[in-house]
Formats: structure tokens, C-alpha cells, sequence
């Protein structure tokens, strides 16, 4: 009883001397040569990426990584008074960010822009696309040997082996596109504006559909461990990081090809620290960045002066119209979880 | 408000101990108290006696501080207490489930108010032996609350109450929880150690016996206001209202209506004849005639100044002391009661007729209320 | 904890006359009162009046869309039974268990009592991975199932609607077991054996004795456990995703993909007269069940 | 038969807690695991994922944040939730069922619904500090589950103690303080461990009122996790398993388990 109480004191003692001793984060803090950037949280970009440009510009990178549409809500309600000053996002979100004003046209400043196409500059250079990730399907290299088309999918072996993206997701445009495809005949390419035939193709894929996800680290993890044959479809940041990580998972590569996932990087209007946003674009398009990027990413370099590493090459890749993607994604988002999601 | 007199004192005596003048409490839009008025001796043993609702545990609360009158002021020797919170009245309290401190010891419950007061530990300690000398708890001192009796617990109450040495103790109905053998040790053992230090103590309890028991003087309540103030003897023999009759003891009740008054004496028409007593009326006043069971003698003859009723016997309950008999009149049905002290030889032959008599200064009347006078 | 959801206490109403006790007490309420309007009330019923703002005035054309359609229709009907067998399955599962919890004593008690309490401290997103490791097709229960000889094949478990009770099961149980635990916990060992003296067999005895003195306790459980399963987003998202389609994933798309404030909203309205409605009957039900028990 | 149901529900009993302990149990060896995937059962054994966190930037700070935010929204929780509930089992305010009720409805809105309901509030008052956002919204979490604990506690409570306190010489704040507050104790205990578990594990309000600088463990988990789908996070898991048990003991020393769980 009397040592109970006494260990009881003392613990209470010492948990009041650690509360005052650390206290409250200090408030205070250099205000100069930070920039806070928005974007999705991937593999190679806190780790690889931006400790490169830091050290090289001198300057700290505050990154937070989420999903892009809480990252467009964040910035939609700080519009007044940007806290940030480089959103990373998808294109077709960048389209919604376009239309509410919420990032600002490329500065003449960013001069590695004139060794981008122009396909790689949507709206006159509103935006910029850093790279393009392959986007088609990821395989469990154990329970799969290689994926000749799309329409491999639909064979019944993928009996509840598929795990569908979210039609909320970006890359979820990979198996409407494949779809489309199989039910039109029309090359990959055309599909995105014929993407309403391909749902009845799309809803035949349900006996194979094990889940569709909203949760991309819990899809990989079923991958990885072959409860899922195949997985529509992370793109070539995630399967061929996890790849070189030891998993047993690659990209697939089907004959009607691969889409260009388009990852975008924009100046948020009116944003703090302009100019080392200009500074951080212009690094991250310059052709040796964006050698290391297409290392590090697996993703096709958009500056056309790059020199990609030795071994390293990409296909050619379909790429899509994001704008009409965007105008759409509702509707689809919608015929996709009444037709091919629900039960 | 600025009208409120103090109360003043009446010339050549002192003002009383505790002073309640003109004292309301609503709550809402019901009045519990209506302009209270109540004066308390130093040392004496004021009992609340009433129904349960009658407004006597709000007078203790407002005189406790727990709670605030809307107008009318309190007074404890010559401090004003009207707007001093509870903390700092120094009025005790022994409250109904007596409200120990589980978490405490028995030592620690009776120090409470000591280490509020910043004793010195010395003193505390002493003080603790004593108050628990006092209630014969001495060796209780290290044991936790909850592990003792009822009776206990109460003895504890009573010590955590006085250590302090109040101003004033209330006591809020402490025996309802003990059983009726217990209670009544208990009432007796708590008049000697109150009397022996000379606490002005005020009492709750909706039990007349408790109260006949233990007071100085019983205030009898009813409806937020004091109806009769007085010794317990004074209570029971000459209520000042029906209420009082009614609540106080038992008594045979009988309506009627006054035919004649004079000499201080009044002759009132009941359903079982005319009957006098020591009353003044006015002639058709609607009244109760009333007696107290004790006072009916049996079979005697009509004398000067008696009241008679002819009644059959209906029961005879017998209570060891006294014989209870049950009657019922001939013609109206009144029930009425008598105490005897023992049966006559051969004993009462239930449904015999019986003349019961009682003497006039024995008769008491009250206006009838007001229900049965229109 | 009896009484829990249903707010004031069950088991001593305040006597009303203390109610007007002439001072300030009252006022303790007032931080707490106007912290949660100011940061909880305000901020969520703007964001609610939304859902009958229109192009041009006030419309009810969210609830329409919301009840008007046979998919949301269905959507909240699949919240609700979702729900409802989570909380059946609780309650069922964690009254046994809250009862043997009570009934053992001393150490053994409060070492059973932290291992209800450890799974609530582990992160939801860490549980899930757990649960879809036990449930996949190589993993413990088919193994289990194998070879005790109940199936020839592995069973798929994974992101079906069985694994995503058991797995709301196993994410709300402690939330059940608690307060059950701590109602019959007070449950006085003479009741039982007052009744078993009266001849009542062990059956009525828990029927007629047991189930009403723990009412308390099962009302609170339940409508906490209905309550959270049937607002929770994060849980059945990683157990099913879109193929069980809940109120909650609605709203998210609303809000976010969509900014369609006045179909989130409305769908969110709809969830939150829902819940209350629910809490109130239970607490209504738990009331009428304490005067008639006499408690 | 009686006893027959009573051996039958410490069965149940001892099920369910292996069903409850099962999903963590199971993470616990893949945190050991040299594979870079979650297989099970693991191939052999490694820190490497326990390395890793030291590496992952931000889980420590994120942790340190957690538990402030947590501890300090459960102790604002506390402090104006019991004022709360004292008022409403007292009935020093009218409707205090409703009263009750409204302060326990966080509970039936969806995370996600209340994020962004806080998210566009805190803008439209100009408050950006992630810092306080988080701190409000997480009292607005907790609050709830202190109600339930507190009011059921304060249900049991006998209030003539207060009273008792007061003629001994407390003031009212002090009565409760030396009083009211040592007996409730427990359901204080009990009520502040749910809410600091449930504002901890706080993912969908947290989401939106989260900056770069203030970011909470469950928030900085599923990053992690994202950025490297690794047994990492079991190896967190891990150590909050642990650390969880630490405070389990410390509580166990502070007010003793089984008075915690008499309420």
C-alpha cells in the first residue's frame, strides 16, 4: 500500500518535470528558404527526390503527402492566404484547380519548360507534367507469368483475382480504357471518348473483382502475397519500386498498350516564396533531375534532352485527353459503382 | 425588501440564538416557504416536524446555506447569515444517508472540516480522539467508512458534524435509515451527547414519535409555513389547527356546527347530540369537535361537564399497555377511537353498545376546513 | 456507464426541486454548452444547411435525390443492416463474455480487462491488415478449416460481406463489452439466488432476473456500437470497399469527388436523424424498462 | 445447467479475446520478418523494419504530437465535459437529457463529414494554426466518450457529499474538487483512456485539419505506409502494442487497474 503510493507520486512527479521540460512545439520558426509542397505520397519522393534539390538550392522542403483531392480541398479553403507554394497532382485535378483559379500560368522563369512537348504543358503551360508513370495493370509474378492483353483479365483463371482502383482514383482509367477496348475494337488511344461502351464489358469483369479499393498500400499488400492475381492498376511508381524492394510483382505489359499517367506539377496562385517554386520546377524539369526521376520512379521523362540511365527504357504510351477525363469522371464515377462495384 | 424589519427583539430580552425572519423560498412558481418566521434558544432542540413536501428540509437548506431564500433574513448569534455562503456559516450538518467520504477513513472523515480550518496536526489529531471518544468510535479510527453498520456510519456523521463545534447543528432526518430498534437507542444517545455539549441543534423528521421524543420545542409544518411552535406536551394537548391534531397522535374527529357561545364556552351540534367546549365561536360556525382517544372513559355516568356519544363496539385491539377500541356511531357511522387502560372484567363483547364520556376542558374545536364548510 | 448514449443518468433522476437552486450553478454547463456549439454545432449545421440550398433558394431536391433513388435507398438500407448485424453479432457474442469478465476476480480480472483494451489502442489501418492476413486464402482460418476436415479447398474470406462483419465485430467489440461489463458487474450475486430459492429455473431466472438488470448495460452497448458501425468510414472501407456501398461513402464521394454539397449533406442529415432517433428510442426503452423493473 | 452456462461463457469469453488479440498478434511477427512483404508466417527474422522507423522521417514527431493532442483534448474533454455533466445530473440546467445527448452526437457524424465542416470553419475564422484546429476538433472527438463515462459515473455518485464538504468549511469548486472528484475517479480514468485512444486513432476529422508541420500519427502511418508498403508499420504497430502495455501499467500503478475497471 505505502510503496504504491509512493511509485504512484513519483510517476506523477516525473510526468509533470517531462511536460515542463518539452513543452509546446516552438512556434518560431526560419521563415526563409522553406517551401511547403502538396502531392501524393510516393515511394522516392521524400527519400530519394528531395533531398537532392534541397541540398543543391539550399532550401527545405516541407512536403505533405496526400490524397490529391483532401490536398485541392486544403488549398481551395486556404485561398486567401496560401500556405503553399507547389501542388504535385494528377492532371485531371489540376483541371478542377484550373477552372477554380487556384494555381497560376508557368512563369517565363521556368525555362526547362521549352524542352517540354507541348502535350506535356496542358492548358498553354498552366501546368507542367514531371513525368509520365506506366499505367496498366500490376501481377504477382508467383501466380502470374506475364499478361498478354487486357482480355486476359476477363479469362475465368482471374476468378476472384482482381483488384479494381476506385473509379475515385486516377488510375482507375486503365480498366475502363481496357474495357472500352475489348467491347469496341478500337485501339486504347481512342477509347477515353468511347469510355461509356466499355461499362457492359467492364460489368462482365465482376466474378473476377475480389474488391474494389480505395486503400492502395492494403491492395498491394494482397498482391504481394497472391491472395490477388493482379491489380488494375497502380502505376510503375508503386509496382516497380516494390519490384526492386524484393516483392514478387511487376508491371504488366498488354498488347493494346500502356496509359501515361500524367503527374503534374503546378505553382499554387498567389502562393508564398514565388521564386523558389520556380526554382524547385526548374530542378525538378531539368534533364539530369530528370534522369535520376525516371530512376527512381519508373516513369518516362517528359524533358526531351534527357538521357535516360543505361538499361533503362520505356514503351510508348497512350496519352489521354485529361480535360474530357475530368468532365466526366463524375458520371463515370457514378455508372461505375452502380454497375460494376455493387453488389 | 428594505421593509424587512429586523427581528426585533422583544423589549428586555435578548435577541434569540437563531433568528429566521419573513423567510420565502419559490421554486419556480411554487412557493415552498411562505414569510418563515422561527427563533431558536441557545442549546435548544428544535425539532421540523411535517409531511413529507411540507417545506421543512428547504428551511434547514436555507438555514445551511445550501440554498438562498428569495426575501427574509437568517440570523445565528447576532451574525447575519443571509448572503454568507455555506462554507463560512459554521452550521453543521448530519445529513439523511449520512454522506461519508468513501475514499477516506473514519480519522479522515472527521478531520474534514479540522484541516479545512488549517488546524495544526496536533490538534487535528486530538480533536479526531475526542469527537470519536464521544461517539464511542474510538477504535474505529483507521477503518474505512463503507465497512461499518448504519448506526456507525450515523455515529460518525454526528462526530464529522460537531468536531467542528458549529455554531448550529442540523439534522436532516439521520434515523430514517436504521431500523426501529436501533433508532430508537440511537435518539436517546444523541439527545445526551447534544445536551451534555450544549449544541443548538435543529432537527428534521416527518416522525412524530422521533419528535415528541427528542425536542425542546417541535415546529409543526404544513405547506411552507410553521403551524404550531411549541413544547411537545403543548403540541400534543392544544394544537393550534387541525392539522396539528390530525398530524400529532391520534383523535376522534366529529363534525358540527356551533349552536351557542358564551362564557368562553361553546355548545356545537354533532351527529351524536350537542356537545360543549371550552371554545369561543361564532353561533353557525361550521366546526370540529375533537378528542384525544386517551381522554374517553367508558359507561360513565353523564355528569355535569362531560361530553357523552352512544357507539357500538366494532374492534378491540389490544397493545399490550393500553386497549385500543373502535367504535362507530349509531346513527352517522363517525368512527371513533378510545384508549382504556384495561378491558373490564369479562371483557367488551364486540357490537355491545357503549356510553363514552370525556370531560368539556377535554373537548377541543377547530373550524372545520374549508372543504366541509361550503 | 449504465445509461450511457441515453445522457442523463438512469439510475437517480435529479429531484426536480433542486433545480432552481438560487445560484449560478447552472453556468458550469456553459463552457462545455458553447465550446461544442461554437467548434461542433456551428461549423456541422452550416455545412448541413447546405444540403437544402439550391441554384435559386431552398429546395429539398437533396433529399429527393438521396430517397428518391432506389440505389441510395439501398445504400442506407445496407448502412442500416450493416449496422444492425454488427450490433446483433456484439451483443450476442459480448454479453457472454462481459458476464464471464465480471465474474472472474483479481488479477485474473484486470489482465482479461486489459486484453478487451489493448485492441482498442491499435491503429484501425494495422487491425485490417491482421484481419485480411487471418482471413486470405492461405491464411489461419482456412488453415483451421483444412485441416480440421470442414472443407476440401481454401473458402474465400477476403472482402466479403461475412469478413466485414467480423471484421466490425472485432474493430467495435470492446465498445460493447465495456459497458455490459461494467452493468453486470453491479449485478448483485443474492438476485440469482433469491430467484433460484423461488424455484426459477436457471433459464427464467436470467430471463425474469439477469436480462432486466442488465438492460441498462445491453441498451448502452448497443446503441454506442450501432452508432459508430453505422457512421464508421474508415473501417468498412478497408474490409470492402466499394462493393458494400455505406452512407458514409456516399458523403465522402459527395464531398470530395463530387463537391455536391447538397447531396452530401442531405445523405448526412439523413444518417444523423437516423442515429438519433435510434439513441432516443433506446433511451426511451431503457427508461420504461427501469420504472418497470423498479430500479 | 447453471453451471454448464457459466463454463460456457468463459468459453466465449476466452474466444473472444483471441479474436480480439488475433489481428494484432498476427502483425507482431511481421514486424521480425526479413520479407518485404507481409507474409505470414515469417521466414525468418530481422530489425530491419525497425531500423526503418528510426529512418522514417516524422513518425517519432508525429507520435509526440498524437499524444499531445490526445492528452490534451481529453483533459479540455474532461474538465468542461464533467462541469457539463454535473450541471445536467444536478439538473441545474432545464433539458438535461437533451443536453446530454447533443454533447455525445459527435459520435453518429462521420469523421470525414466533420473535418471538413471544422476544415471550412476554421478558414471562414481565419484560424490556420494546424496546431489549434486539430486541438479543437479533437476535443469535439473526445467529448463524447468523457459524457458517457462521467454521467454514468456521476449517476452513481451521492451528491449529499458535496453538500457534506461545503458545511465542513469547502468552497463549492473546492467540494467537488476534494470530493467528487477522488470518488469518480475511476469513470474519470476509464472515460479519459477512450477518448485518448479515440482521438490517437483519429484518422478521417484529422485528415483535413492536418498542415505540414502538425501532422498526427495515424495521418503519418498511412504516408508511411503509402510511400512504402512495408512491414514498417508493423513494426509501429509493434511498438505501440508495447507502449500501450507501459501505460497500462503505469495506470495500473496510478489508480489501480481494477478500480479503473469498476466503472
Amino acid at each position: 500500500m505505502n510503496r504504491s503510493k509512493i511509485s504512484r507520486r513519483s510517476i506523477l512527479a516525473a510526468a509533470g518535470t517531462a511536460a515542463a521540460v518539452t513543452g509546446f512545439p516552438s512556434i518560431l520558426r526560419a521563415q526563409t528558404r522553406e517551401i511547403f509542397i502538396g502531392g501524393p505520397a510516393s515511394p522516392g519522393l521524400t527519400d530519394v527526390l528531395f533531398p537532392l534539390i534541397e541540398k543543391k538550392h539550399n532550401m527545405k522542403i516541407l512536403f505533405e503527402g496526400t490524397n490529391s483531392l483532401i490536398n485541392l480541398e486544403k488549398i481551395r479553403n486556404n485561398k486567401d492566404r496560401p500556405t503553399m507554394t507547389v501542388t504535385m497532382m494528377d492532371d485531371p485535378v489540376l483541371v478542377l484547380a484550373q477552372r477554380e483559379k487556384l494555381i497560376q500560368k508557368l512563369p517565363a522563369e521556368v525555362t526547362t519548360l521549352a524542352d517540354l512537348p507541348a502535350l506535356a504543358k496542358p492548358a498553354d503551360g498552366m501546368w507542367a507534367n514531371w513525368c509520365q508513370p506506366m499505367c496498366s495493370a500490376s501481377h504477382n509474378t508467383q501466380k502470374v507469368k506475364g499478361v498478354a492483353s487486357y482480355a486476359d483479365f476477363w479469362d475465368k483463371t482471374y476468378r476472384d483475382g482482381l483488384i479494381l482502383i476506385s473509379m475515385r482514383i486516377t488510375q482507375a482509367v486503365a480498366p475502363l480504357l481496357a474495357a472500352t477496348q475489348l467491347a469496341t475494337g478500337k485501339p486504347l488511344a481512342e477509347c477515353l471518348k468511347l469510355a461509356d461502351e466499355g461499362f457492359g464489358k467492364l460489368r462482365e469483369l465482376r466474378p473476377n473483382i475480389l474488391q474494389v479499393s480505395t486503400n492502395a498500400p492494403q491492395a498491394q499488400q494482397l498482391l504481394e502475397t497472391g491472395e490477388c492475381l493482379a491489380y488494375l492498376a497502380p502505376d510503375s511508381r508503386t509496382t516497380l519500386f516494390r519490384k526492386a524492394a524484393g516483392a514478387p510483382v511487376d508491371q504488366s505489359y498488354p498488347k493494346e498498350g500502356v496509359i501515361a499517367m500524367p503527374a503534374g506539377v503546378a505553382l499554387v496562385a498567389n502562393g508564398p516564396n514565388r521564386d523558389l517554386g520556380v526554382t524547385f520546377i526548374n530542378e525538378l524539369l531539368n534533364p539530369e533531375t530528370q534522369a535520376m526521376v525516371a530512376k527512381t520512379f519508373y516513369s518516362k521523362p517528359t524533358n526531351t534532352k534527357t538521357v535516360l540511365p543505361a538499361g533503362l527504357t520505356f514503351p510508348d504510351m497512350v496519352v489521354l485527353d485529361w480535360e474530357y477525363f475530368a468532365d466526366n469522371r463524375n458520371k463515370w464515377i457514378e455508372r461505375f459503382e452502380r454497375e460494376v462495384a455493387a453488389r | 425588501m428594505t421593509s424587512v424589519a429586523r427581528p426585533a427583539p422583544a423589549s428586555g430580552r435578548p435577541p434569540a440564538y437563531l433568528q429566521v425572519a419573513q423567510l420565502t423560498k419559490r421554486f419556480g412558481s411554487a412557493t415552498v416557504l411562505h414569510d418563515l418566521n422561527l427563533t431558536v434558544e441557545k442549546g435548544e432542540f428544535v425539532s421540523l416536524l411535517g409531511p413529507s413536501g411540507c417545506g421543512k428540509t428547504t428551511l434547514l437548506r436555507l438555514i445551511a446555506g445550501l440554498m438562498r431564500p428569495e426575501t427574509g433574513r437568517i440570523v445565528i448569534a447576532d451574525r447575519e447569515l443571509t448572503r454568507v455562503p455555506a462554507h463560512k456559516r459554521q452550521v453543521g450538518v448530519v445529513f439523511q444517508n449520512y454522506a461519508l467520504f468513501p475514499h477516506l477513513t473514519v480519522a479522515e472523515n472527521v478531520a474534514f472540516g479540522l484541516t479545512n480550518q488549517r488546524r495544526s496536526r496536533d490538534e487535528i489529531k486530538r480533536r479526531v480522539g475526542e469527537a470519536l471518544q464521544l461517539v464511542r468510535m474510538a477504535p474505529f479510527a483507521d477503518r474505512s467508512v463503507s465497512a461499518l453498520s448504519g448506526g456507525q456510519q450515523q455515529r460518525i456523521a454526528v462526530a464529522r458534524a460537531i468536531v467542528v463545534e458549529p455554531a448550529i447543528l442540523l439534522l436532516d432526518e439521520p434515523f430514517s435509515a436504521l431500523d426501529r430498534k436501533l433508532r430508537e437507542t440511537m435518539q436517546i444517545e444523541l439527545r445526551h451527547i447534544l445536551r451534555d455539549l450544549g449544541i443548538t441543534s435543529i432537527f428534521v423528521t416527518h416522525d412524530q414519535d422521533e419528535a415528541l421524543v427528542m425536542s425542546d420545542r417541535i415546529a409543526v409544518m404544513n405547506e411552507g409555513q410553521i403551524e404550531h411552535l411549541g413544547t411537545p406536551a403543548d403540541i400534543y394537548t392544544s394544537p393550534k389547527s387541525l392539522f396539528v391534531l390530525e398530524f400529532v397522535g391520534l383523535s376522534t374527529r366529529l363534525g358540527g356546527t356551533v349552536v351557542s357561545s358564551h362564557g368562553g364556552e361553546v355548545e356545537v351540534e354533532t351527529a351524536f347530540g350537542r356537545m360543549r367546549a371550552p371554545a369561543q365561536f361564532r353561533p353557525g360556525s361550521p366546526v370540529v369537535v375533537a378528542v384525544r382517544p386517551e381522554a374517553i372513559s367508558i359507561g360513565e355516568s353523564e355528569g355535569d361537564g362531560r361530553n357523552v356519544v352512544r357507539a357500538r363496539l366494532t374492534d378491540v385491539v389490544y397493545l399490550g399497555a393500553k386497549t385500543q377500541l373502535h367504535l362507530r356511531g349509531e346513527r352517522s357511522g363517525d368512527l371513533i377511537q378510545a384508549e382504556i387502560a384495561r378491558l373490564p372484567p369479562g371483557g367488551l363483547p364486540s357490537g355491545s353498545e357503549l356510553a363514552l364520556t370525556w370531560r368539556v376542558e377535554d373537548t377541543m374545536v377547530f373550524p372545520a376546513p374549508a372543504s366541509a364548510a361550503s | 456507464m449504465s445509461g450511457v448514449l441515453s445522457g442523463a443518468p438512469a439510475a437517480r433522476p435529479a429531484r426536480s426541486r433542486l433545480r432552481f437552486e438560487g445560484d449560478m450553478r447552472g453556468l458550469m454547463a456553459l463552457p462545455a454548452l458553447l465550446f461544442m456549439g461554437i467548434v461542433f454545432a456551428l461549423p456541422l449545421g452550416l455545412l448541413l444547411a447546405k444540403s437544402v440550398q439550391g441554384a435559386d433558394g431552398l429546395t429539398l431536391n437533396g433529399y429527393a435525390r438521396v430517397l428518391g433513388d432506389a440505389y441510395y435507398r439501398g445504400v442506407i438500407w445496407d448502412s442500416l443492416t450493416l449496422a444492425f448485424r454488427v450490433t446483433l453479432i456484439s451483443l450476442l457474442v459480448g454479453y457472454p463474455a462481459a458476464y464471464a469478465l465480471a465474474r472472474t476476480g483479481g488479477v485474473m480480472q484486470v489482465l482479461l480487462f486489459s486484453l478487451v483494451f489493448l485492441p482498442l489502442t491499435v491503429s484501425i489501418i494495422v487491425k485490417t491488415f491482421g484481419l485480411t492476413i487471418m482471413f486470405r486464402r492461405e491464411g489461419i482460418l482456412n488453415w483451421l478449416l483444412i485441416n480440421t476436415g470442414l472443407t476440401d479447398g481454401p473458402i474465400r474470406f477476403v472482402f466479403t460481406e461475412m469478413s466485414l462483419v467480423i471484421g466490425m465485430v472485432n474493430v467495435f467489440l470492446p465498445f460493447m463489452i465495456l459497458p455490459l461489463y461494467s452493468v453486470i458487474r453491479m449485478l448483485d450475486g443474492r438476485y440469482l439466488d433469491a430467484a433460484a430459492t423461488l424455484g426459477a429455473g436457471p433459464f427464467t431466472t436470467f430471463r425474469r432476473v439477469v436480462l432486466p438488470l442488465t438492460m441498462p448495460g445491453i441498451v448502452a452497448g448497443s446503441s454506442i456500437v450501432f452508432a459508430i458501425s453505422v457512421a464508421a468510414y474508415v473501417t468498412p472501407g478497408l474490409l470492402i470497399g466499394e462493393r458494400y456501398m455505406t452512407m458514409s461513402m456516399v458523403m465522402a464521394k459527395a464531398f470530395l469527388n463530387f463537391r455536391d454539397y447538397q447531396l452530401g449533406s442531405a445523405m448526412a442529415c439523413v444518417m444523423l436523424v437516423i442515429a438519433l432517433s435510434i439513441v432516443f428510442a433506446s433511451s426511451f426503452l431503457t427508461r420504461s424498462l427501469e420504472q418497470r423493473g423498479g430500479r | 445447467m447453471a453451471t454448464a452456462a457459466r463454463i460456457l461463457s468463459a468459453i466465449i469469453l476466452a474466444l473472444v479475446l483471441i479474436f480480439l488479440i488475433m489481428p494484432i498478434a498476427i502483425v507482431i511477427p511481421i514486424s521480425f520478418s526479413p520479407s518485404t512483404i507481409f507474409s505470414f508466417p515469417p521466414t525468418g527474422f530481422s530489425l530491419r523494419w525497425y531500423e526503418n522507423i528510426r529512418n522514417a522521417d516524422g513518425i517519432l514527431r508525429a507520435l509526440w504530437l498524437s499524444t499531445q493532442i490526445a492528452g490534451l483534448s481529453t483533459a479540455i474533454s474532461l474538465l468542461l465535459g464533467t462541469l457539463c455533466a454535473i450541471a445536467i445530473v444536478r439538473g441545474f440546467i432545464p433539458g438535461g437529457r437533451l443536453v446530454a445527448t447533443f454533447m455525445t452526437s459527435p459520435l453518429m457524424i462521420p469523421g470525414l463529414v466533420l473535418g471538413i465542416a471544422m476544415l471550412q470553419a476554421a478558414r471562414e475564422i481565419g484560424l490556420r494554426d494546424g496546431y489549434a484546429a486539430l486541438l479543437l476538433a479533437h476535443v469535439v472527438v473526445t467529448m463524447p466518450f468523457i459524457m458517457r463515462t462521467v454521467l454514468a459515473s456521476l449517476a452513481l455518485f451521492d451528491f449529499a457529499m458535496v453538500d457534506a464538504a461545503r458545511m465542513l468549511g469547502c468552497s463549492y469548486p473546492a467540494a467537488l474538487w476534494r470530493v467528487l472528484v477522488p470518488n469518480i475517479l475511476p469513470g474519470f480514468v476509464s472515460g479519459a483512456l477512450f477518448a485518448f485512444i479515440v482521438s490517437f486513432d483519429n484518422y478521417p476529422v484529422s485528415i483535413f485539419l492536418v498542415d505540414v508541420r502538425t501532422k498526427t500519427l495515424p495521418i503519418q502511418l498511412l504516408n508511411q505506409l503509402e510511400m512504402s508498403p512495408d512491414p514498417t508499420l508493423a513494426a509501429v504497430a509493434t511498438i505501440m502494442v508495447v507502449l500501450t502495455i507501459l501505460a497500462l501499467l503505469v495506470c495500473d500503478r496510478l489508480v489501480g487497474l481494477k478500480r479503473m475497471a469498476a466503472v
